[in-house]
């Protein structure tokens, strides 16, 4: 069923009874070509980029819990492609023009909103690194805009600029960058690869692979044994937990990222603004909400939710730049669990076992990412090489010393 | 003698001494400070010569000794820092140096802090406002290290018990001053 | 107008009037009034409209529960927007708008959505507003955006300030109502530390709104006595206006005293809120509970609330929505509410009650097996219709409709650790589960106990069972077993309100679940429900029952909805505390920051820090000019800068040389007593951390020092490596960096303006003391210092440290004495110019992905000893021939702009990322060379030498041909330091 | 959070500073012939278990100690705190 204004008026005038349930729910097949875990955003995008773009048939997307239930449904919804490195300008470029395209390829408002994202910028040395990342950025062919303290002070007004303890002193910009819906698009990705013949089977735990002479034959779960030709792992914030079960241990720790919602406030932000001498970023809902965020809470966990120190943190530094928003209350407060991976960069590779391919490791950038990482994924899955764009996501680079570390911070992941 | 002219932590060349509501924190120059941490193996040697300093007595976990001249608290596993007035003791590392001899390394830690004494009935009240320190519960005697405003500080209850003494980063003794009075004002 | 529907009695201060101002009239009401409770006595009903239709709305409930009464209180920038009317303290001068709404709340052109609701079903948006694609951003989302959110920023300052605070006790008590306050004198009278917090301004919960007794006498005044002997207990902290907001780990909860908000401005010093952490050992949620609103058509018009807040209106506030109500009700509490109403005076037009067994009154109509089916009134209610048990239909004329679908106890806290609440068939409401956050037990209606004699006893037997204490002795009091049946909604409505500030109708649940939304997570993303300001507290579980008929499922295996901190919304301000302004971090002042003040110094924030970035003069109009006279001044005499900033820690012990050994990659264990040593330590992943330099002062004491930005984690890295790594080794360490004031003196005559105060039995002369050489000595006449012959800008150098409170005085000494040479103070600026010139790498270098060989250090990795970093060091990728190496550039035009952050392409290549040869780290002018100069990164940059490139900066719109130089562009010999 | 310090009784865990994977005590051999690849699995590889993990924590803002923690990282119980140098010495590590 296409969706379509017409259609909207359509249904409206006739009580809404026309409208389908907008993915099936099949039960799992003995066997399928390809076996995608994780029913999240990077599991979905991989089915339908491998149903629509790789021309695959009989593919399942298997989900322990509903589909978009984690961390596509639980974070601040900003996309943007402002890297410095080679190993990942080119990839989240790739991705931000998947999302410039995305509602017309899943026939899904998911609500794209290039609004911009503005990193400020409060120190030379800062200065030197954003300039170095801006030309970065438009060396791989994306867009970046160096703004000095008067256009900011133009484009911003609302923000502190006197008695500022540091003081704001240029930006970098990114106007390409903004924010989407962020549960459309598993709905939307879920709606298409339906649509393209993809099973999503949802409550369905895997509880073990099976493995036979080095080769992944299947995956054992909750709803019984589910043979596949290739078993892709999209499971991030769990990755460690479910590649156990194939005998991996991954360069990964699970950390809590906290995120936090305001109040419904009339619109007051243009687009996404970072803070850069603290921990604090925001941007503004369609419905008014400031979604803001800021660093996680800094120690392992599975559990979803964080403490009040990082809440302090995330709000001083909120109010450090914006202190307009000081009577505005935070509403909701949630914790998402985030793969940190060991450089702050993502994998998406073969593991050592035959049919095993692997997809984790997103750190805070996962939700960006997640159309490029649906698209090389499903490109590894089909092709067994890597997608142009995502060749540095090697599993093995720490061995060989090819590190992505955007940050700087070494084998330490909560730093990331 | 040198003629340098000392400056307090504040900047000033006197104390600076605030009351609200007749509680009174004042800054206090009159400290000089060294850490002792005992050397590997000779922890007991070490502890002798402390108690040998202090009339018999060695700080135990998350305690102070006070007495005149010198007093001591503890600050870490086999480590503690002691002070002794200033005027007397400028020199207290030295001092130290060749009291403990190899038993313990010394160092100099008088103008690493910056120390307020907080006294008056409010006191309690003001300490609630600046840090997670039980203050209800805390005895005379007892010295904690904490958090005052991102600025790690020690924390020790005097005789009386109406008085605290916090030593703080000196290089933040203005941030720490304004975070102190500002707390005074609002519970006060 | 005056108070037409204020009644007698209640707990307010008719002996005062305040006056304040709704929507720009003016009104009257009392102390201990509410904004709602005063609003509703001057005969207001309609006081909002709801976030997606618009439609009018007044308020629900009396509490902190409020889905529609939302306002914005205040003005200018003391406005905040959102503020439950039913929470708002009044004050005299409170001014209040309706909000959503224009150009009125009374007529509001955005009530078009009403019209077009049929349009506006759940999830409508996903479905259009995609063609043509560029239509969303430029017209759609526009449209949408200016229709979000409810109230508005004031766009200024919050000009209050908040505080934070920590208060620790044995027992937290959650909820001051007959549970809480049974509880706390339990715990009180057994000498425990009790907190019993209260988010209302007057403790006692519900009992503040019901006429019972308590102990034989009526419950206020049993209410007045316990909190009168809790208030004189010194171990009992009664804590009124404090919202419990979140239960966190290990007994940690946020709290928010609203200590100014019942003021028109907060006296002068005193916070506007205090965000406290209390460490509580066992707490005790005494949350009581919330009445159910019932889905019926139309059942959101003003006037329509919760027979629960009648009551409390009525009772405690004399104030009664309208003189004519009626009450729908699927359990005996509506007719609890219909007996309180009628006591005072207040006509009821009927009882409908949807049970056949309802109880009947010789004192007004109960319809028995009756149902609402419509109402009418637009701004405020009219009538409504009724279904009766025989199928008829009539109207009832009231302007006023009390719900009462029974009671949900609020166990939101127990569920902020991600805990289940359970199911109660009994009471058809979700309870308590197993899992509570660590030390949290529940009593009184949070935990089902309905009666107030329950919720005394359970509150007794709470604290008791949590303390170890003796369960105290509970007065009699009412104790009428709960009759409560399950009543969701009515059949057969087309628009019937679950959530009503988000207009989340039955009909859109219905939707949902057609259209395969059907986990209770999301259904509330799809529809919103549940999403508002108020959490869904009472809209959830209307939702749930909807989904449970639906899927043909009992509700508990529908599924529970988790609930997030906080418990009702909190200011931000709150949350940031005085973590704000000049405050947001610590500000360190370096020993001379006084005396550079007084010189005029510009300040620059490096981390903490300030430190005087230059020194402008009379006549120097552009920072350039300040910071080339300092440099020129430095390399042709002196100049003398404060480096305190460096991180200094003192390392002691007999393994003290062994220790630095394996932190730093180089070789350090036969540094000789007496000397210094550049030393680089490298991340165990063998990236370059930190560099900086260890003086050995005896053989078992040095002096090391980090960057400024690195002095922390370089010290837990020590502390790391020396207890976890090696912990049988004799080392002690501690950071000195404020204790001592460290003054670089640079230049030619540095030794010579050193000679002058430097005590004279110090030779400080080139053969007694070379370059690299460190000392205890005396200075001014016997004051102890430390002095290093180390050299950060290439010319002959010294840093001299004494303890900080002399720093001051050394630095003016330093200044007078230099006279003679023409001294010069010189601050970071130029500190990074001639650090430039020489080819020292820092931070902009040194940034966590670089290793020894990028750095052109590679040779100084001692392979002859372990250190940390040194195996990974050795891996291919970090090694390969192409590598990044650390070289100079300056451009070939003299008076061409070298930029930071600009990429490097080779003479002939395209300028793309695949081409990209490397990047410039720092650039400055170099009075020295004459024009800008920049150090770089280039792959295989040492085997590059006098090659052209070209300084690409797309960004700031340069392109520079530059030429590849070493990075020692300054006495590459290294002559001048050790003259 | 609050760490039980075996010195200090309980501490807000906000005094203290992260560092993960209490393995990192057990630096490997740097003359192993296996060295290379060791030093790869300790510094990169981790268990990341979702139930009990001992880990290291510093307290940054007390007595400069490090801890090894024992937390579930499902419910954050702590069920054990050790002094880290206590637990380097009982993995064999000495200077």
């Amino acid at each position: 069923m296409r969706y379509s204004g017409f259609k909207v008026i359509k249904e409206a005038l006739s009580g809404h009874k026309g409208w389908k349930p907008a993915w099936r729910e099949p039960d799992p097949k003995p066997h399928y070509d390809v076996v995608i875990i994780g029913g999240g955003g990077h599991g979905l995008a991989t089915a339908h980029y491998l149903a629509k773009v790789y021309g695959q048939k009989n593919i399942a997307v298997i989900e322990k819990g509903w589909i978009g239930g984690g961390n596509v449904g639980r974070n601040t919804t900003i996309i943007r492609s402002n890297y410095l490195l080679d190993g990942n300008e080119p990839f989240y470029e790739f991705s931000l023009k998947l999302w410039e395209g995305l509602e017309q390829d899943l026939n899904y408002n998911a609500m794209v909103s290039q609004r911009g994202i503005m990193n400020l910028i409060h120190s030379d040395a800062q200065r030197d690194a954003f300039v170095r990342r801006g030309n970065a950025m438009m060396l791989n062919g994306a867009d970046a805009e160096y703004l000095d303290e008067a256009q900011i002070r133009r484009e911003y007004p609302f923000l502190k600029f006197d008695d500022q303890r540091f003081p704001i002193k240029g930006g970098l910009a990114q106007r390409r960058g903004g924010t989407v819906r962020h549960d459309a698009v598993a709905w939307g990705y879920a709606r298409s690869a339906d649509s393209h013949g993809v099973d999503i089977i949802q409550n369905c735990e895997v509880t073990g692979f099976r493995i036979e002479g080095g080769v992944c034959k299947g995956v054992e779960t909750s709803r019984g044994f589910i043979g596949a030709g290739k078993v892709g792992c999209a499971v991030a914030g769990n990755s460690s937990r479910v590649m156990a079960m194939a005998g991996m241990r991954l360069p990964i720790e699970s950390h809590v990222l906290q995120a936090f919602v305001s109040e419904g406030l009339k619109p007051v932000l243009p687009g996404v603004i970072t803070f850069g001498a603290g921990h604090f970023y925001v941007s503004q809902s369609d419905k008014g909400g400031l979604v803001f965020g800021g660093d996680l809470d800094g120690y392992n966990s599975y559990a979803q939710r964080g403490n009040l120190p990082v809440v302090e943190d995330v709000c001083e530094g909120g109010m450090a730049i914006m202190p307009m928003i000081g009577r505005a209350r935070l509403l909701r407060m949630w914790g998402g669990i985030m793969d940190m991976s060991m450089d702050g960069s993502p994998y998406i590779d073969r593991t050592h076992i035959e049919g095993l391919y692997f997809n984790g490791g997103w750190c805070y950038g996962g939700f960006k990412a997640t159309p490029a990482s649906g698209y090389t994924f499903a490109h590894l899955l089909a092709k067994d090489a890597p997608h142009e764009t995502a060749t540095a996501y090697r599993l093995d680079r720490f061995k060989t010393g090819h590190m992505i570390d955007e940050k700087g911070m070494g084998n330490q992941p909560n730093l990331h | 003698m040198h003629d340098l002219i000392a400056i307090t932590a504040l900047g000033g060349l006197e104390p600076r001494v605030d009351t609200v509501a007749g509680t009174i924190l004042s800054e206090n120059p009159g400290l000089a400070l060294a850490s002792v941490h005992a050397r590997m193996g000779h922890e007991d040697a070490c502890r002798a010569h402390l108690a040998d300093l202090l009339d018999g007595q060695v700080p135990e976990v998350g305690r102070t000794v006070l007495r005149d001249p010198e007093a001591a608290f503890w600050t870490g596993p086999d480590q503690w820092m002691v002070g002794a007035p200033f005027d007397t003791h400028e020199d207290l590392a030295a001092e130290l140096k060749a009291r403990f001899g190899d038993t313990a390394s010394v160092s100099e830690q008088t103008d690493a802090w910056a120390c307020f004494d907080l006294r008056g009935p409010g006191m309690a009240a003001v300490i609630e406002l600046l840090c997670p320190i039980n203050i209800r519960q805390m005895q005379t005697g007892d010295a904690q290290r904490t958090s005052i405003h991102h600025l790690g500080c020690f924390v020790l209850r005097r005789d009386p018990s109406d008085w605290v003494r916090i030593l703080g980063p000196r290089a933040s003794a203005t941030s720490l001053h304004h975070a102190v009075l500002s707390a005074m004002r609002s519970a006060l | 107008m005056s108070q037409v529907n204020r009644l007698d009695g209640g707990q307010i201060d008719r002996a005062a009037s305040f006056k304040f101002k709704f929507d720009g009239k003016d009104f009257f009401g009392h102390p201990g009034d509410t904004l709602a409770s005063a609003l509703l006595a001057n005969g207001v009903r309609l006081m909002g409209r709801s976030f997606k239709y618009h439609r009018p709305r007044g308020p629900l409930t009396a509490g902190s529960e409020e889905p529609n009464a939302l306002v914005t209180l205040r003005d200018g920038a003391r406005a905040e927007p959102n503020t439950r009317a039913t929470t708002a303290e009044l004050f005299h001068g409170l001014t209040a708008r309706s909000q959503n709404c224009w150009p009125s709340v009374k007529f509001d052109m955005m009530a078009v959505n009403d019209a077009a609701s049929d349009f506006l079903a759940a999830g409508f948006y996903y479905k259009t507003f995609m063609w043509p694609a560029p239509f969303w951003e430029k017209v759609y989302e526009p449209i949408i955006r200016r229709a979000a959110g409810l109230g508005a920023l004031s766009m200024k300052e919050d000009p209050d300030e908040y505080d934070k605070g920590f208060r620790h006790c044995d027992l937290l008590i959650i909820g001051a109502g007959p549970s809480g306050l049974m509880a706390a004198l339990s715990a009180g009278r057994a000498g425990k530390e009790v907190i019993l917090a209260d988010e209302d301004f007057a403790l006692g919960g519900r009992l503040l709104s019901e006429r019972l007794e308590i102990g034989g006498a009526s419950a206020l005044d049993w209410t007045a006595q316990t909190v009168a002997e809790l208030s004189s207990m010194p171990n009992v902290r009664l804590m009124p206006r404090t919202t419990i907001i979140g239960a966190f780990d290990h007994g940690i909860y946020g709290a928010v005293e609203r200590v100014s908000d019942h003021l028109a401005v907060p006296a002068k010093g005193k916070p506007r809120q205090i965000l406290w952490r209390i460490y509580a050992d066992k707490t005790l949620l005494c949350a009581g509970a919330t009445e159910r609103p019932i889905a019926f058509e139309n059942n959101d018009r003003p006037g329509i609330m919760l027979a629960s807040a009648m009551r409390s209106y009525v009772n405690r506030w004399a104030a009664t929505p309208a003189h004519r109500v009626a009450i729908f009700t699927s359990c005996d509490d509506g007719h609890r509410t219909a007996a309180d109403l009628h006591a005072k005076g207040v006509k009821i037009a009927a009882v409908i009650d949807t049970r056949a067994q309802a109880p009947q009154s010789f004192d007004y109509e109960v319809l028995a097996g009756a149902e609402v089916s419509n109402t009418k009134g637009r701004l405020g209610l009219t009538f409504v219709e009724v279904k009766l048990a025989d199928g008829s239909s009539r109207t009832v004329e009231c302007s006023a409709l009390g719900m009462s679908g029974g009671w949900n106890p609020n166990v939101h806290l127990t569920c902020h650790q991600r805990g289940r609440p359970a199911w109660d068939s009994v009471l058809s409401a979700f309870v308590p589960g197993g899992s509570l956050p660590q030390g949290m037990s529940v009593a009184g209606a949070a935990m089902g106990d309905f009666t107030t004699h329950g919720a005394l006893l359970s509150g007794a037997k709470g604290a008791a069972d949590a303390l170890g204490i003796k369960t105290a002795d509970v007065p009699m009091a009412e104790d009428a077993p709960p009759k409560q049946a399950a009543f969701w909604f009515v059949e057969g409505a087309k628009r019937a309100w679950l959530d009503q500030q988000n207009d989340v109708t039955v009909k859109d649940v219905v939707l949902a679940h057609q259209e395969g939304f059907r986990s209770v997570e999301h259904l509330k993303r799809y529809t919103t429900l549940g999403m508002a300001t108020d959490q869904g507290k009472t809209s959830n579980m209307g939702g749930l029952a909807i989904m449970a008929e639906l899927a043909g499922k009992a509700i508990p295996e529908v599924g529970t909805t988790i609930f997030r901190p906080p418990y009702t919304p909190v200011a931000i301000g709150a949350l940031a505390g005085r973590m704000r302004g000049m405050e947001f971090h610590p500000t360190r002042l370096t020993p001379s920051h006084v005396w550079a003040k007084e010189r005029g110094a510009v300040f620059v924030e490096v981390g903490n820090w300030l430190r005087a970035q230059w020194f402008p003069i009379a006549g120097e109009t552009h920072w350039r000019q300040s910071v080339d006279r300092e440099v020129a001044q430095t390399r042709a005499s002196v100049g003398v800068c404060d480096c305190t900033t460096l991180g200094k820690i003192d390392v002691q012990g007999a393994d003290a040389a062994h220790f630095l050994n394996k932190l730093y990659c180089n070789p350090f264990a036969k540094l000789a007593v007496g000397k210094v040593r550049y030393g680089l330590m490298l991340r165990e992943d063998g990236i370059a951390m930190d560099d900086g330099t260890a003086a050995r002062l005896a053989e078992d004491h040095f002096v090391v020092t980090t960057t400024t930005a690195k002095a922390g984690p370089v010290y837990q890295h020590m502390e790391f490596v020396r207890q976890c790594l090696m912990p049988d080794a004799d080392v002690q360490l501690i950071s000195t960096t404020e204790a001592w004031a460290q003054y670089a003196v640079a230049g030619p005559n540095s030794r010579a303006l050193l000679q002058k105060i430097v005590d004279p039995e110090f030779d400080i002369s080139n053969e007694a003391f070379e370059f690299m050489a460190c000392a205890n000595i005396t200075v001014c006449g016997g004051l102890r210092a430390r002095l290093f012959r180390i050299s950060f800008s290439g010319e002959m150098a010294f840093e001299i440290a004494v303890p900080s409170r002399y720093g001051d005085a050394l630095m003016r000494r330093l200044m007078a004495a230099g006279e003679e040479f023409d001294v010069v103070p010189y601050g970071t600026e130029a500190l990074g110019v001639m650090r430039i010139e020489k080819g020292h790498a820092a931070g902009n270098e040194l940034n966590g992905t670089t290793t020894a060989n990028n750095l052109g250090m590679g040779r100084m990795v001692s392979k002859k000893k372990d250190s940390i970093g040194t195996v990974l060091s050795e891996r291919a990728g970090l090694n390969e021939e192409d590598a990044l190496k650390l070289v100079g550039v300056k451009p070939l035009n003299r008076a061409e702009k070298i930029t930071a952050g600009g990429h490097l392409m080779a003479a002939a290549s395209p300028v793309d990322a695949a081409h990209d040869q490397g990047y410039v780290t720092s650039a400055a002018y170099s009075p020295e060379v004459g024009s800008m100069i920049g150090l770089a990164f280039i792959k295989s940059g040492d085997a590059r030498m006098g090659e052209k490139m070209r300084l690409v900066s797309p960004l700031t719109k340069s392109e520079v041909e530059v030429e590849v130089t070493s990075a020692h562009f300054v006495d590459p010999e290294g002559g001048r330091q050790r003259a | 959070m609050i760490i039980n310090h075996p010195l200090l009784g309980p501490r807000d865990s906000s005094e203290f500073v992260y560092m993960g994977d209490a393995s990192l005590i057990e630096r490997p051999d740097p003359e192993a012939e296996t060295a290379a690849s060791d030093f790869v699995e300790y510094a990169y590889l981790r268990d990341n278990p979702a139930s009990w993990l001992r880990e290291l924590w510093f307290h940054e803002g007390g007595d400069r100690s490090w801890l090894v923690v024992t937390r579930n990282t499902v419910t954050h119980e702590i069920s054990q705190v050790e002094m880290a140098r206590d637990v380097a010495r009982s993995k064999g590590r000495s200077k």
